[in-house]
């Protein structure tokens, strides 16, 4: 009990430790229809393998990537929003994707373990297929590589030319920095193009992770 | 006179150990030693230690079951997901006094094994994920949470009790 | 089967893809143009490569459009005034070439010039719109919604697939 | 074309002619996209709304093509009833694999009602709580602009809009869609 700063952050008035019987959480005034569920009502398994068309997402994803690029300077200014919005939609699905594994789930606290996870759980779960590669840089201690032969998001992509730079797998690469930063593994994904003679479209995420992330992979299992 | 254990209190505290959300039925209790909310936030935060010092031998299970007992009635049981949050429920044993406790001659934590919390644990997990998956839920955020959805169903868990343990 | 040239045009009557083969006029010679000509290639350097045939009279690519679509435009009002709103036209043919023509609900017209012992390409039309343009362009986010001057039509992929595409043509 | 053969057509494009996707990558997709808007904009809903119809509008434009092109359709609808019911059986079955029901015809059969049993844009969705989103906010509104677009490349004028929506207490989800005009086509410029 005796810890110097507190871990709950300065309180919010709602958090504060007022003595008071109530609970401390704030009512609200949200209207709920009395006939209809709610999202609270149903089963969270209800979409688990419930599918929607491609196109829709194809074409729900294009809007994105149009609507971002209105507001931006440049490529990396566009990867940046895609990366946030995948960042968003990366949090929620690796907490849902935890909450089905159950039991089974464990709790990744290397960093092998936590690449492992996804390029094979998570990529199955939200593709249907596991990432194509998952390698180590050689150059560099805290660098890695998880390989797609064909992103979903770029099936339908074609990049002029005066934007090469461009891949819109940044998305992804956001779902993946959110998945790891879920599991305190801190670090930047960036998503760039790698093309092979069979794989024209084959993207390469980039995984740098922070420096404490290598520090406390040294302390626990001994220096890799 | 003995009564069913309850659950006074469900906590849901966050990664960065922030609490999320305090659902708190009946605290301060009278002749425990929980009599303010200060006790209560004391008390969480001294769960968090917990926490942390099993956390290196935990890999695989999130149910980290009785985290200490605080007084004759009372005791503190907790989970973790993967991802670093944390779901802590006190329960109350249900003993008044002194009496109450000789008469079920269990002592404190006899009478609940980690097993039946996992139940309440399994409902706040699946009520947090559809809190969550809210596109409108702020991860940034450091306030509480105000869902009236959330707090219902948390309150109603807590409500349930214990399932099979009377 | 030779092909001698392609065009699309969109609901507001704009040629927003061409691309030629053969030159239509002058007698089949051996082999195809070197590189095809392409919209925008087309429109930003019509008398280069386009009119590299030194014969009298040559027209511009983009003239050609313009009066392909004057043609396939009276001549499908024409069709629908006579029997209907549901009848089309699918091709004509003169003694050089014919034209084969294919539109969509969404006034796409799709507009294909061969030789004259080509059989009806409409469905091979039909194929180009269904597995190109749709996948292709419509679907590609980084390609304007509507295509004034040809922009983002004449994509990578999509040139690709035609040209494979009118190789696979019997 | 009767209206149990045009549900056929749908069960069948979606099962044979439809790549599929999780669901929950694009519910959460569309979920990250409203959320920005909000904060983007700062809580004025009513422009989120409009972005919303907006963005929908442009994704309309292309999408018709995807659905002409997928449910291999060559004539065009005989009337306005025909069209609600492509839309619902066969459009939003496609895209969405739900099927809304047509409902509150107007006595001029120029506007009609689609009531949505399930909306899987909205799964988990519980709009903020600041007092005004459950007012002002149509978390769908994407949707009206996507048929607005749709049906403008084919030539259909119409205003499409929510008027009721789980989300905000009431006990359906209802998008009124009438009919402005039938446009007509365009000439090409007159230039010599």
């Amino acid at each position: 009990m005796n810890r110097d700063t507190s871990p709950f952050r300065p309180a919010s008035t709602g958090a504060s430790p007022t003595p008071k019987h109530a609970s401390l959480t704030a009512s609200t005034n949200l209207r709920y229809s009395l006939t209809r569920k709610s999202i609270y009502d149903r089963h969270l398994n209800r979409t688990k393998t419930s599918e929607l068309s491609k196109s829709a997402f194809a074409f729900l994803f294009g809007e994105m990537v149009q609507h971002a690029q209105k507001k931006v300077y440049g490529v990396q200014d566009l990867e940046k929003k895609l990366n946030q919005h995948g960042y968003a939609v990366g949090q929620r699905f690796l907490e849902l994707l935890l909450w089905r594994e159950g039991r089974t789930a464990k709790r990744e606290t290397r960093i092998l373990g936590i690449l492992q996870f996804i390029s094979h759980s998570l990529y199955r779960a939200i593709f249907q297929k596991p990432a194509d590669t998952l390698e180590k840089v050689r150059e560099n201690e805290d660098e890695y590589m998880i390989s797609d032969n064909d992103p979903l998001v770029n099936s339908y992509i074609s990049v002029p030319k005066e934007m090469s730079q461009l891949n819109c797998a940044a998305f992804i690469a956001g779902i993946i920095e959110a998945v790891l930063d879920g599991h305190c593994f801190p670090a930047k994904v960036t998503a760039h193009t790698a093309p092979s003679d069979m794989w024209p479209g084959r993207t390469v995420f980039l995984i740098k992770f922070e420096p404490e992330v290598l520090e406390r992979e040294g302390l626990r299992h001994g220096s890799t | 006179m003995a009564s069913a254990p309850s659950i006074p209190v469900i906590a849901v505290i966050g990664k960065q150990n922030n609490p999320i959300y305090i659902h708190n039925s009946r605290l301060p209790l009278p002749s425990t030693s929980l009599t303010t909310s200060l006790d209560l936030h004391l008390l969480l935060h001294s769960t968090l230690d917990v926490f942390d010092a099993r956390l290196p031998q935990k890999t695989a299970d999130q149910d980290f079951g009785l985290l200490f007992a605080i007084d004759e009635r009372l005791a503190a049981y907790g989970w973790m997901t993967n991802t670093g949050i944390k779901f802590v429920v006190i329960v109350d044993q249900g003993f008044s006094g002194s009496s109450g406790l000789s008469s079920r001659g269990g002592g404190l934590g006899g009478a609940i094994r980690d097993a039946d919390l996992k139940p309440v644990f399994k409902s706040i997990h699946t009520e947090y994920i559809k809190l969550i998956s809210n596109p409108f839920f702020d991860h940034e955020s450091t306030e509480m949470v105000k869902s009236n959805k959330f707090s219902k169903a948390i309150a109603k868990i807590a409500e349930a009790g214990i399932p099979g343990v009377y | 089967m030779v092909v001698f040239s392609f065009f699309i045009f969109d609901r507001h009557c704009e040629c927003i893809y061409l691309r030629q083969w053969l030159d239509a006029t002058t007698p089949s010679p051996a082999q195809p143009l070197s590189r095809p000509v392409t919209a925008s290639s087309a429109a930003t350097n019509t008398t280069s490569a386009v009119e590299k045939p030194p014969a009298g009279n040559k027209l511009s690519m983009a003239e050609q459009a313009k009066l392909v679509f004057g043609v396939i435009f009276s001549l499908r009002n024409m069709v629908k005034k006579l029997c209907g709103p549901d009848d089309s036209f699918l091709c004509y043919r003169t003694g050089q070439y014919k034209l084969h023509y294919y539109e969509t609900i969404t006034s796409l017209r799709f507009v294909m010039l061969t030789d004259i012992r080509t059989e009806n390409l409409k469905s091979s039309l039909h194929q180009i719109y269904v597995n190109l343009y749709v996948e292709y362009v419509v679907k590609n986010p980084l390609s304007p919604v509507e295509h004034p001057g040809g922009e983002g039509v004449n994509n990578e992929m999509f040139e690709l697939g035609i040209d494979s595409f009118v190789r696979t043509i019997p | 074309m009767s209206s149990t053969s045009r549900a056929r057509l749908g069960e069948e494009v979606w099962k044979t002619r439809t790549d599929k996707i999780n669901a929950e990558l694009v519910t959460l997709t569309y979920g990250s996209v409203v959320a920005q808007l909000c904060k983007d904009l700062d809580g004025d809903y009513a422009e989120v709304n409009k972005q919303l119809d907006k963005m929908g509008y442009n994704i309309g434009l292309r999408l018709i093509e995807d659905f002409l092109a997928k449910s291999n359709m060559q004539q065009k609808c005989a009337n306005f009833r025909d069209t609600a019911d492509v839309i619902s059986k066969v459009g939003f079955k496609m895209f969405l694999n739900i099927t809304p029901t047509i409902a509150n015809w107007s006595s001029d059969s120029k506007q009609f009602s689609l009531m949505f049993d399930e909306n899987p844009l909205a799964d988990f969705v519980e709009l903020p709580d600041d007092g005004k989103a459950q007012a002002e906010l149509w978390y769908s509104n994407m949707l009206c602009g996507v048929i607005r677009g749709a049906l403008e490349m084919v030539q259909m004028q119409v205003d499409a809009h929510f008027v009721n929506d789980v989300l905000r207490g009431h006990d359906t989800t209802e998008m009124r869609i009438s009919l402005v005009r039938y446009i007509d086509d365009e000439m090409p410029a007159d230039d010599e």
